[in-house]
């Protein structure tokens, strides 16, 4: 069984951008900011002021806290990725979503192997258990 | 000698190949094919009948399916018509003289929640009114007919209640095709397996025959009983069929003693077991959602069931899986079955049997017999193709279909 | 087990995905206004063999994509082919 | 030494031993007889371990105290109590090339492998590795002690031999006869077999009671023995193949050899597992069935435990004698090797429930909560009577955070918005609302909710709660199919919402600092602050009163809920579960989709025609609706009333005794004293009177409560 610590989830504070992919991508984000690409129009953006999406007058810029997330490390990754994901984990950096246990989840894989785990807080207390 | 061996009926079969000409040619050697071609012989005096099969008898869904026979639907058109078939079921042995292995079980099918105990109290009184026996029950009743059940759910998946199904049973799947195969052969049906057919005989917009690897055959009334490759068979005759084609799997543990009684079921977590009479506990669940005509057998299928079943009923947890099967089926848009006339002048048709129509095979080939003898079945009427046209689907929210 | 390959968030088990169904395609011959309607609203190609579909990547992206798969055989093709 | 117990008896055993050694060091055949292989094919080892029956005990290594009972006498072995089931361990990996089986072959093919520089994974079932499948990926599944493994991987070889073939003969079915493998599996063992006699083709019968004492041969002679070794050929160990045709799978050594068929079987027992005989065999081949598959499902042969390992061979030498032709052998199916329902479960997570970021609050206040669409809701908290009176009478609070919430930006949102709904979207104001039903192609109800416009090319959607995630996919697919400009975010599980409702419902938004200019009139939205937190105030009414949806940001939902549950004290302010919430809108006629609507709910069959404006160019569903506006319908949502109890919901309607529909929706009106009801009639003529219950309901006008809707606007 898994001999790593659990993960220990917090809610994030962020912002939630949906706009054209070539805005997004050239987007310029705030220092210090941290960026996960969802997909290629939705970018959910940690650690920083409201940032402006030049580029798009439609853009969607709104908070996001949604989201829970757990600063997990290299060895926690791959117990993790060992006994509770199906798929395969691609080596980061990274966003890999999918499935963590049976619940929606992503990581964002930093180039060490360690990552920061998401889930959506209203499935936070499945994961918990599960991975607990 | 094993005692599931001995009472095997005979299969008379006739020698050499089909000939030129028959009143009705039903494509699809199974159940439903078989029995239609019964009915036809025995009921209506309609022997000049031919059953042709691209492989053995009850090759395809008829061998495949669960073995579950339930009238507990919750449309009325669709319980009158299974408890019709439920009931001809009951005296299926007496009539054939075959041993089917008819077992009446009961079905209890659980409700975890508050929405899905009000589904299963619907079922309940909508049966109750159409003649199927059906009671909601509650938690302390489901114990009493199933001891083994976690009654918590594992803690998740609480049960609030059941609708018990009490004439639900089970039979041999294999043997109600030989048995219907077998009374049709000795009525003078003919029967070809190993004789795929290829196509349809159309002459303008009437179809006249089919096309096989053993040469035409000109009919008077072709009817497809096809599964799984219905769509095909259909576009022949320039058909389009609200149909689409999905595996479905299941699979048995070893044989163990008899001491699960009933068919259990649940709304919430899709999945069913039952003890069949050899003693392996069957466990089935909902068709993959993706179209598909490959029988494969995924592991994912395995593990969800799995999963599913020993919530419920820990002991099985220990037990281990034999062996697991595919088939594909027929899934209707409004999950209900599809039986009678095309619109095709001179073609019939039975499909949409979603998770394999087993259940209705009495029904299902007493009613298309009469309506090829006599231009009406007021049991399957409702479920024609023209229903949708009409807008008037039979859209059942109790069919195991629509979840 | 079926392999989808999200062109997001690459290939996943099938069951993180919605199955969207094939692109409807009411034949010519089908003129009747009302019959084509009846078609598109009830009928299925069905096809058993190479069909264009949608795939929701519902525990992933979240997004829409279009494959190419063969019905028999369940292996998904290149878009392109 | 160690030992395991046995039948109830400790048995020693040597480190290393299989539970199917350690019997017959003890002098026990591990079951009750049968040739032994000890190669886990067939199943004449099988017993009951540590609980769990049939269990190869060829393949189990014997561990300290371990639990082994032979299988009943004639009888099938119990499926077991309702012990819960312990955990098993998961475990994904992955690897390039897999080997599996290390025989001469399978070390062979690694070698090779290793030798062109690749990664290559060898599972061999003497390491412990049970392959019990390989599968689409590929991928393989691998059984072990300490739990399962799912291997990703990239090219596989099959190294997995060859199955030796056993002896059908009378005698079969005694102890003491092995294969030649086993037997040097037990010598090995240090094992003495004494008196062995090994015998091939000339086999005849065996002799002995229990166990074998004496062989005869075809020429009619006898050779008295302790042991027989059986030397009858092999058969290619190729079932993960068969299993899995699409997979590419490469298969080396004897597992790709060609084979010949033993000697066509004269007498004895084929199938161990099922007890089946030759003579079995000749009797359904005699009543017609002529099949291979045939043969198998008459007889049954096959269909046990080894599934066809030991029979399979003299089956298809039996058919190829009788027809003429040698059939191709059956269809293999999973499992190769055998998992129990705990291990093939294992990793498996059937639901994921939702929490509201209010499930603690519903948990403080006694809320009984049940699962709803995916999500925990409060059905109710304690006594959904004096809940539906506080919103009737009072104020309260429902926690919607539930619904399904989407924001859409872009230059086309308008023109998709019109397409999507067939109501009128673009001449909502900014700051106002509409009710609007969402439809398939079919033209039926698919969801309902409300558009609320934020600006000309943004606007806000809700839907229900059931329906949130296929709203998302619903929205998407077809802004996608018309190619339109339009920006989605779904908001479902990030904002969080409170409803406000009843009569006393402005004075609570007052007391919590929202002035009464700031308080959006009936269907106007408006995003202030109340209680100090930002919220989007949606006006609105399902449960006829009025009504305020605060939507917030979800960490901030306990807070504002503990102050408007405070600041409402004064007021008597209660909260209201879903069982209330149901009365209370079925009093309003408010139909729930899926619960009052089916498959096939057109807005005509459930009185909701004017939510649908034909004359609109295009949208979702209008050629469906227009095809169907003029073809007879029977089928109608009616409203009812009747006295007394309020019949269950699914209660059957019937006029002059046939049933023409069921009730979707019942209650027990605390404002009427009577019931109110939704069900549906289905047969024409559509009668005022019917019988539900055995009583007598009367279709009635919806609403039933506040037919003008003032209560909503007050």
């Amino acid at each position: 069984m898994p001999a790593c610590e659990p993960p220990r989830f917090e809610g994030l504070v962020g912002w939630r951008i949906i706009a054209d992919p070539s805005a997004l991508d050239a987007a310029p984000w705030p220092a210090g900011s941290h960026v996960v690409r969802i997909s290629p129009d939705d970018a959910f953006v940690i650690g920083a002021a409201e940032p402006g999406v030049p580029g798009d007058e439609h853009a969607i810029v709104t908070p996001e806290l949604g989201f829970a997330g757990a600063a997990v490390s290299a060895e926690q990754v791959a117990d993790i990725a060992l006994h509770h994901i199906e798929w395969q984990m691609p080596t980061g950096p990274c966003v890999a979503q999918g499935q963590i246990a049976g619940v929606p989840s992503k990581l964002v894989l930093h180039a060490d192997g360690s990552a920061l785990l998401l889930v959506a807080c209203a499935a936070r207390h499945e994961l918990e258990d599960r991975l607990g | 000698m094993n005692e599931f061996v001995e009472t095997l009926l005979d299969l008379p079969w006739q020698v050499g190949d089909p000939k030129p000409a028959y009143d009705v040619v039903i494509i699809g050697a199974g159940g439903h094919g078989l029995a239609t071609a019964y009915y036809l012989a025995t009921r209506h005096g309609i022997t000049n009948v031919c059953v042709l099969d691209s492989n053995f008898i009850g090759s395809g869904n008829s061998g495949r399916n669960t073995t579950i026979i339930r009238s507990n639907y919750g449309i009325p058109e669709s319980v009158a018509f299974y408890q019709h078939s439920l009931e001809m079921y009951q005296r299926l042995e007496d009539e054939t003289g075959c041993w089917i292995m008819h077992s009446q079980k009961g079905q209890i099918w659980l409700a975890h929640s508050v929405s899905t105990a009000r589904t299963e109290q619907t079922r309940a009184l909508m049966n109750q009114a159409m003649g199927a026996k059906t009671d909601y029950i509650g938690p302390k009743e489901i114990k009493d007919l199933c001891p083994q059940i976690d009654l918590s759910g594992g803690g998740r998946y609480p049960v609030h209640g059941a609708s018990y199904h009490h004439e639900g049973a089970t039979a041999r799947h294999d043997r109600v095709v030989w048995a219907y195969a077998q009374g049709a052969l000795r009525a003078g049906v003919h029967v070809h397996q190993h004789t795929p057919v290829t196509g349809l005989l159309m002459d303008g917009d009437r179809v006249t025959g089919v096309q096989t690897s053993k040469g035409n055959i000109s009919a008077g009334t072709v009817i497809s009983a096809v599964g799984g490759n219905v769509t095909t068979v259909a576009n022949w005759a320039g058909v389009r069929l609200p149909i689409r084609t999905h595996a479905l799997q299941a699979f048995v543990t070893n044989a163990h003693a008899q001491e699960f009684a009933p068919i259990v079921s649940s709304n919430d977590l899709v999945f069913y077991v039952s003890q069949t009479p050899r003693g392996q506990m069957l466990i089935g669940a909902e068709y993959d959602r993706f179209a598909s005509y490959r029988q494969a057998t995924s592991f994912a299928y395995l593990q969800a069931c799995s999963k599913k079943s020993i919530t419920m009923f820990p002991f099985l947890s220990k037990l281990r899986i034999m062996r697991s099967w595919t088939g594909i089926c027929d899934v209707s848009t409004d999950f209900s079955p599809i039986m009678g006339d095309t619109g095709v002048p001179g073609f019939m048709i039975s499909t949409g049997w979603g998770t394999w129509g087993f259940k209705a095979i009495p029904a299902g080939g007493e009613q298309l017999a009469q309506l090829v003898a006599t231009g009406s079945a007021p049991l399957i009427e409702p479920f024609g193709l023209d229903r949708f046209a009409k807008e008037a689907a039979m859209a059942d929210p109790s069919s195991a279909g629509t979840r | 087990m079926l392999w989808v390959e999200c062109p997001n968030c690459g290939s996943r088990p099938f069951e993180e995905y919605r199955y969207g169904n094939v692109f409807p395609v009411t034949p010519d011959t089908i003129t009747d206004a009302d019959a084509r309607n009846v078609d598109y609203a009830w009928m299925q190609d069905n096809i058993a063999g190479v069909t264009l579909e949608r795939w929701f990547h519902e525990s992933g992206c979240r997004r829409w994509f279009t494959a190419k798969r063969d019905t028999t055989s369940d292996e998904f093709l290149p878009l392109d082919d | 030494m160690s030992r395991v117990v046995y039948d109830g008896t400790p048995i020693e055993y040597e480190p290393g031993d299989s539970l199917a050694i350690a019997a017959l060091r003890a002098g026990q055949h591990p079951a009750r007889g049968g040739t032994l292989c000890l190669a886990g094919d067939c199943g004449n080892c099988s017993a009951i371990v540590d609980g769990t029956p049939w269990v190869r005990t060829c393949q189990t290594e014997a561990r300290p105290g371990a639990m082994v009972q032979r299988h009943p006498n004639g009888s099938h072995p119990s499926p077991g109590g309702p012990e819960h089931h312990t955990q098993v361990t998961v475990r994904h990996r992955s690897a390039d090339h897999v080997v599996i089986g290390n025989g001469d072959s399978g070390a062979a093919a690694a070698a090779a492998l290793r030798s062109e520089g690749h990664d290559v994974l060898v599972l061999d079932e003497a390491d412990g590795d049970e392959v019990v499948g390989v599968f689409d990926g590929p991928s393989i599944i691998v059984r072990r002690n300490d739990g399962i493994e799912h291997f990703h991987v990239h090219h596989i070889t099959l190294a997995t031999g060859a199955a030796e073939v056993h002896p059908v003969c009378p005698g079969n079915l005694l102890a003491g006869i092995f294969t030649p493998k086993a037997a040097a599996k037990v010598q090995a063992a240090g094992l003495d077999l004494g008196n062995v006699v090994t015998v091939g083709a000339e086999l005849k019968a065996f002799h002995g009671e229990g166990r074998v004492s004496e062989v005869e041969l075809v020429d009619g002679s006898r050779v008295s023995c302790d042991n027989v070794i059986v030397n009858l050929g092999s058969a290619p160990r190729d079932v993960l193949a068969r299993m899995a045709p699409l997979v590419p799978v490469q298969i080396v050594g004897p597992a790709a050899e060609a084979h010949a068929l033993p000697a066509a079987p004269q007498e004895g027992v084929l199938c161990p597992c099922g007890k089946i005989t030759v003579e079995d065999l000749d009797g359904v081949w005699n009543k017609g069935f002529h099949d291979l598959e045939l043969v198998k499902r008459s007889s049954l042969c096959g269909t046990g435990t080894c599934q066809g390992a030991v029979c399979m061979p003299h089956l298809r030498s039996f058919v190829a004698d009788r027809s003429g032709v040698e059939p191709k052998p059956f269809t293999a199916r999973p499992a190769a090797r055998q998992v129990s329902m705990a291990e093939a479960a294992a990793g498996y997570h059937i639901d994921t429930f939702r929490r509201t970021p209010l499930h603690g609050e519903h948990t403080k206040l006694g809320a009984t909560l049940d699962k709803f669409g995916g999500w925990f809701r409060p059905w109710n908290y304690g006594d959904a009577v004096s809940e539906y009176w506080a919103v009737r009478e009072g104020v309260s609070l429902g926690d919607v955070s539930t619904l399904g919430k989407m924001m859409v930006s872009g230059p086309d949102v308008v023109e998709a918005l019109e397409r999507l709904y067939p109501n009128h979207v673009h001449d909502i104001k900014v700051g106002r609302s509409r009710y609007v039903i969402n439809l398939n192609e079919r033209g039926h109800v698919l969801d309902d909710g409300m558009i609320c416009r934020e600006g000309d090319t943004r606007f806000l959607l809700t839907f229900t709660s059931g329906g949130a995630s296929t709203a998302e996919m619903w929205v998407r697919d077809w802004v996608e199919t018309w190619g339109l400009k339009v920006h989605v975010l779904d908001r479902t599980v990030s904002h969080g919402a409170i409803n406000v409702t009843g009569p006393l419902a402005g004075e609570l938004l007052r007391r919590a600092g929202v002035s009464d200019d700031d308080r959006p009139k009936f269907l106007q939205h408006r995003h202030i602050d109340v209680a100090g937190i930002p919220c989007h105030v949606m006006r609105l009414s399902f449960t006829g009163e009025a009504s305020f949806e605060l939507h917030h940001q979800i960490d901030q939902s306990v807070e504002l809920w503990q102050a408007l549950m405070e600041l409402g004290a004064p007021l008597g302010i209660k909260p209201h579960g879903l069982q209330a919430l149901f009365g209370l809108r079925l009093e309003k006629g408010h139909v729930i989709v899926g619960q009052d609507t089916e498959l096939d709910s057109t807005p005509r069959r459930i009185n909701m025609d004017w939510a649908v404006k034909l004359e609109k160019d295009a949208f979702v569903g209008r050629d469906a609706l227009i095809r169907t506006a003029s073809l007879p319908d029977e089928r109608r949502l009616f409203g009812f009333t009747m006295d007394g109890p309020a019949p269950l919901e699914g209660s059957v309607i019937r006029v002059n005794g046939d049933v023409v529909g069921h009730v979707t929706s019942s209650w027990d009106s605390p404002m009427y004293g009577h019931a109110v009801l939704m069900g549906w009639q289905k047969r024409l003529p559509h009668a005022d009177v019917v019988e539900i219950d055995g009583r007598e309901a009367r279709v009635s006008a919806v609403p039933f409560y506040d037919k003008e809707g003032a209560r909503a606007r007050m």
